[in-house]
């Protein structure tokens, strides 16, 4: 099983293809977190026993596969048929036998199943006509939807472990490293450092022992790029760190994985126990004489732990937290010994560069921001699911383009990047391009990747009050500024949000929070003011309105708005009655509607069903 | 403390997965022992700490540091409403609300019968279909509010 | 040869001329310090000085948990740094002969540290009982 | 460090020498140079946690970049300049003392640094439950030091504490007080009597003085100590004063006109 060399991969990829080749119409099921929470795992069983019992699989030359994450999630289940390239969405098993009578053995489409673009209210055959693919560019998710991440051969097929094959016979480390510089790649986990530049100095450290880790614990509330890519491509993960590892000379590592994520740590073992026994992992990776071997650390559930020496003293065994980086990890790191961090999607990425080469990527994106970038475009937005889409594309682009504009077309407010670090950027800010300088230019960050799409709905004061509670929650309470000071933040906001502000309050939010700044141990600290001072640049107006006039127009903060029934607008129709979770809504039939004001707990379950958006924020 | 009989061969077989004296697998045992037995036991976590060599003192620390780890059993359900942004800005705080008030507990806490335990987390990752509730580990996506509640009566 | 402290308790007239010296010479924070260094009276000729006899094989540095104890290399003496010590009041425990002195405001140890080679104690002993030489 | 290279550095505009390897603050202080801490100890490690040693640093080749770092953390490097006082300092340190004030209102020494910047009360919302930890982790560090590690953190971010594990009396601790009397502020409590020490929920039996009866240190601490430095117990059994009672009658009994030289006496074992 074990394969030794690089001519026996050669050997072993051209069997896979093969056997790839000989199916001729491929049924592939999204089993992602997002579709199997709606149901996709039924969907192939049924699949399964139909196609089996009907003897199909020889018969068409049918082949059923459960992939990673296609991205789409909200209209999952997924189910695409290639080669063709069918999209179906929404998936039930009752839909199952139409599927395999009418597609797979007549070979129609079934209308109701595909998507429709709700702007042009078109139905769309194949998935690389819809919008939110057919603008992406994918790299790091190159594989995922397209192979099974159970299967290590169908990774190879796809030229898996070539990559790996190239930078140990045919570079040295130095050109590997050299490679990586030239690539512009920089790491994808929020900070935006050259990954070149951090191996060549974790090389060139001193030392006996070095380490190659990977983050994939994915803190950010709102991103979970990192973990569709370890769901659904966990190999290039694993063959970029072992490239990794061969350039810096490291001999082992770990992949740190979120606790919350349990199909990625089961996919990430599965994968490294196919790669041991397959040798790409272990001693003499493909007859080189180089050992690596990496195992899984599952994270214990903190957000600091994505802080880089926080994580290193959690994969030891230790509280997580963070020590101050006069001497950084990549020198003195994981039990003191120089170490490269890097996270999933900067893994991801690796191999791809060494296959087709560092000038391919570096032409991608923009100067300083080579490549591409993974997103999940989430919140208020039409298409919601993870997107890669080229550095220096336009948020304008990817929200309204790739992302389908605002859910019932409502006006956009914000688009909140970069996770609790981060910042809300403005309309006016919509045609920035996406890169991590003019991101950080603009009060925020290009972060992980969660970009969060927010409408007239959203309240920035608490959006701004959330991310603190985060942030309280989450701090290692290890310094005094982020301890007490992000708490004492999060008071003033809460009271503000209550309805209690006082004239000051901003003003006390932003000497306090430059103090907080400076003189924090850790980023998580440094940058926990972030989303308060950049909802103050560009949302001031929402403070005051808080404070002064007690108002929350948006319809969130409690205390600071009630809900009524337009006359005009309401057309009687009930839906609202049945929605209220504490029937404070009264009406007859094709009467105008009335809200009991003082039984309404205001949580918007009436506004949120409204179809002629009859329920007024006063 | 809840004084807790702790099957010692149950807690035996955990540490035998982890070399002696190795302090750096404390992290993992202590997510094994919780998996195990739902919480982390005193009782436990002694031996735990006499197998790697460790003192008590920071087993305790790392159980409270994470929130993967609980000091107390939970309930048979254990409700995890997902406060990630996608899920704030979709209403999960009204869905955590109406919980707390059907279960009458806190958020992080159980149930008196032992029943359920309401939790949230800092985004489960299935941001698109927020806001997310997971019931065992199995996830509802979408949740309006109401419609959660009925779920819960049901199972009370 | 480093210097000793040399006492000559025949001469002494319990006048305790050094223990004010040390308390003046460790002043700290505006006020007198602790001696380190004591004058007994015991009548003509039968006068008692004690202090630190900077061991060789001193129990007190053996069993200072943070190394606060260490012997200067000019002197001989073995000196507390301040900075170091916890205050755990183990030295005192351990000195068989009950020389360490312990700050409770402080919360340090206090030992005779030979001034750093210039003892205030001989300086000033108006009867040479004690000598530095 | 092995090899004691000299480091040339600049604090306050004033020059200075040092060997490789120490940080800022240690350099200051030995320079008479006054910057504030709350969680340093000489003998433990620095953790940066307290903020208060705040200095400002930059370098001729840094392009002008310069920044707040930790002094206490900071290894020094050629050429460093250092500023330990400006205004932004200032203000970093009054709103740290502040907002420890909001934690502590009732810890005196909060009180006693809070003044020295002008506070007398806290500008923040006071936290609703009260305590004078203000989290330095001395305690946990000395107990680490002492070799025990009985004690340790609990939880994280506002709600973290210092705490018995599983909140039982700790089975590691052996009663030695350390972190009582490192506290700076007096949070740690414990209480001796004739008989007991009562310390973190357990009550120590104490080891009397052979001589006069006061006690002397539990009796778990001695075994420890003992063991430790690799004494018999007997050695750690009398009271200073005891001791100083004895060293006193031995000397006069002993002498007509002998003198007693330092450093010649061999400690009898």
């Amino acid at each position: 099983m074990r394969i030794a060399t690089v001519q026996s991969l050669k050997v072993a990829a051209k069997k896979a293809r093969s056997e790839r080749e000989s199916i001729k119409t491929e049924v592939l099921v999204c089993a992602g977190t997002g579709c199997l929470a709606n149901g996709s795992l039924a969907v192939v069983e049924s699949l399964e026993r139909s196609i089996c019992s009907r003897k199909l699989t020889a018969e068409l030359k049918l082949g059923l596969k459960t992939t990673g994450c296609h991205g789409f999630c909200e209209k999952g289940p997924l189910v695409v048929i290639q080669p063709k390239g069918i999209f179906y969405k929404g998936v039930k098993p009752k839909d199952v036998k139409e599927i395999i009578e009418k597609t797979l053995i007549s070979g129609e489409v079934i209308e109701r199943l595909l998507y429709r673009d709700p702007n042009t209210k078109e139905r769309i055959e194949e998935y690389t006509e819809i919008p939110f693919y057919s603008r992406q560019l994918r790299i790091a998710l190159r594989n995922i939807g397209k192979i099974d991440p159970g299967s290590i051969d169908d990774y190879i097929a796809v030229g898996g472990y070539a990559g790996l094959a190239t930078a140990l016979t045919e570079m040295t480390p130095e050109e590997v490293i050299d490679s990586i510089t030239k690539s512009g790649l920089r790491g994808r986990g929020g900070g935006g450092f050259p990954a070149g530049r951090k191996w060549k100095t974790c090389r060139n450290a001193p030392a006996e022992t070095r380490y190659v880790l990977c983050n994939a614990d994915e803190g950010d509330p709102g991103a979970f790029m990192d973990r569709s890519i370890c769901e659904g491509d966990p190999h290039a993960v694993i063959e970029g760190m072992v490239i990794g590892a061969w350039a810096v000379g490291a001999n082992s590592g770990s992949i740190y994985v979120r606790e919350e994520y349990p199909l990625a740590v089961k996919h990430l073992q599965l994968a490294i126990d196919q790669a041991r026994e397959k040798g790409f992992l272990g001693d003499d990776i493909l007859g080189s004489g180089f050992s690596y071997d990496v195992h899984i650390a599952r994270g214990g559930g903190a957000f600091v732990c994505g802080e880089s020496s926080a994580l290193m003293k959690s994969v030891a065994g230790e509280v997580g937290e963070p020590r101050a980086k006069y001497i950084h990890s990549v020198i003195r790191g994981l039990h003191d010994q120089p170490t490269v961090l890097n996270n999933v999607e900067t893994w991801a990425n690796v191999p791809w560069i060494i296959n087709e080469g560092a000038e391919k990527f570096a032409t991608l994106g923009t100067g300083k921001s080579t490549g591409t970038k993974a997103f999940s475009l989430v919140g208020k937005v039409k298409n919601t699911g993870l997107v890669e889409v080229p550095m220096g594309i336009t948020l304008r682009e990817i929200i309204f383009e790739i992302g389908g504009g605002i859910i019932g077309d409502r006006p956009f407010k914000a688009v909140q990047t970069g996770g609790p670090s981060g910042g809300c950027l403005p309309e006016d800010k919509l045609d920035l391009p996406v890169d991590f300088d003019t991101l950080t230019e603009a009060g925020s960050m290009m972060g992980s990747g969660g970009m969060i799409v927010m409408d007239d709905r959203t309240c920035m004061v608490d959006t701004a009050r959330y991310f603190l509670e985060f942030l309280v929650d989450e701090s290692c309470g290890k310094c005094i500024p982020c301890r007490e000071g992000v708490h004492q933040l999060h008071c003033i906001l809460e009271d503000i949000c209550a309805g209690e502000g006082q004239p000051g309050d901003i003003e006390k939010i932003e000497s306090l929070s430059d103090v907080i700044v400076s003189a924090s141990l850790c980023a998580l600290g440094k940058s926990a003011p972030n989303p308060i001072l950049s909802t103050l640049r560009y949302f001031r107006n929402e403070y005051e309105a808080h404070i002064n006039d007690g108002k929350c127009a948006a319809g969130v903060c409690r205390n600071l708005f009630s809900f009524e029934i337009s006359e005009e607008a309401c057309v009687g129709c009930g839906l609202c009655i049945k929605a209220c979770p504490v029937d404070s809504i009264l009406g007859e039939k094709k009467e105008v509607h009335r809200i009991n004001g003082k039984t309404c707990t205001r949580c918007g379950a009436c506004r949120n069903i409204c179809a002629v958006d009859a329920i007024k924020v006063v | 403390m809840t004084k807790t009989c702790v099957d010692p061969k149950k807690a035996r077989k955990i540490l035998d997965r982890y070399p002696s004296g190795d302090g750096t697998s404390l992290i993992h045992a202590l997510q094994d022992i919780q998996a195990e037995f739902g919480y982390v036991p005193c009782e436990a976590a002694e031996l735990l700490c006499e197998h790697l060599s460790v003192p008590i003192s920071k087993a305790f620390s790392a159980a409270t540091f994470y929130k993967a780890f609980s000091l107390e059993p939970k309930g048979d359900v254990v409700i995890r409403v997902c406060t990630g942004t996608a899920c704030h800005i979709r209403g999960a705080q009204t869905l955590v609300d109406e919980l707390c008030s059907i279960l009458n507990v806190a958020p992080g806490k159980t149930t008196k019968d032992l029943k359920f335990t309401l939790e949230t987390v800092n985004c489960v990752g299935a941001c698109a279909m927020a806001p997310v509730v997971s019931l065992n580990g199995e996830y509802h996506g979408n949740v309006q509010p109401g419609t959660m509640s009925k779920k819960i009566r049901g199972g009370k | 040869m480093e210097k000793t402290l040399v006492i000559t308790p025949s001469r002494c007239t319990a006048c305790k001329t050094c223990e004010l010296a040390c308390s003046f010479k460790h002043v700290r924070n505006g006020a007198l310090g602790l001696s380190r260094i004591r004058a007994f009276m015991r009548g003509e000729g039968k006068n008692v000085i004690l202090t630190c006899f900077q061991c060789d094989e001193a129990a007190c540095v053996k069993v200072c948990p943070v190394t606060a104890l260490t012997r200067s290399e000019s002197t001989g003496a073995i000196e507390v740094d301040e900075g170091r010590c916890i205050g755990c009041g183990l030295c005192s425990v351990a000195c068989p002969f009950g020389h360490m002195n312990h700050d409770s405001a402080m919360r340090i140890a206090v030992k005779c540290d030979l001034c750093k080679g210039e003892p205030a104690c001989a300086t000033f002993c108006p009867t040479r009982t004690l000598e530095y030489k | 460090m092995t090899n004691n290279k000299t480091i040339n550095l600049e604090i306050d505009g004033r020059f200075f020498q040092a060997d490789e390897g120490m940080t800022i603050l240690e350099v200051a202080r030995r320079e008479g140079i006054e910057i504030p801490t709350l969680c340093q100890h000489d003998a433990l490690e620095p953790v940066g946690a307290c903020r208060l040693c705040l200095v400002e640093i930059t370098h001729p080749n840094w392009k002008g970049w310069k920044g707040l770092v930790t002094s206490c953390l900071y290894p020094i490097e050629e050429g460093l300049q250092v500023t330990t006082n400006n205004p932004e300092i200032h203000t970093a340190r009054k709103t740290l003392l502040d907002l420890l004030l909001a934690r502590c209102p009732e810890a005196t020494y909060i009180q006693k640094c809070a003044a020295e910047y002008g506070i007398t009360a806290t500008s923040f919302k006071k936290r609703e439950e009260e305590t004078t930890c203000i989290l330095c982790g001395l305690c946990v560090r000395v107990c680490a030091a002492k070799g025990c590690n009985a004690i340790g953190a609990t939880g994280r971010g506002i709600t973290k504490g210092i705490a018995v594990p599983f909140r039982q009396p700790p089975p590691d601790c052996i009663g030695c007080a350390s972190c009582a009397h490192i506290c700076p502020t007096d949070t740690i409590k414990y209480t001796d009597t004739e008989d007991l020490r009562k310390i973190w929920g357990h009550k120590f039996k104490m080891v009397k003085c052979v001589s006069c009866g006061r006690p002397v240190m539990p009796e778990k601490q001695l075994e420890f100590e003992a063991a430790k430095a690799g004494l018999d117990a007997k050695y750690l059994t009398t009271c200073p004063q005891c001791s100083q009672d004895q060293t006193l009658a031995t000397v006069q009994s002993s002498f007509q006109s002998k003198t007693v030289p330092g450093g010649s006496l061999e400690v009898a074992r």
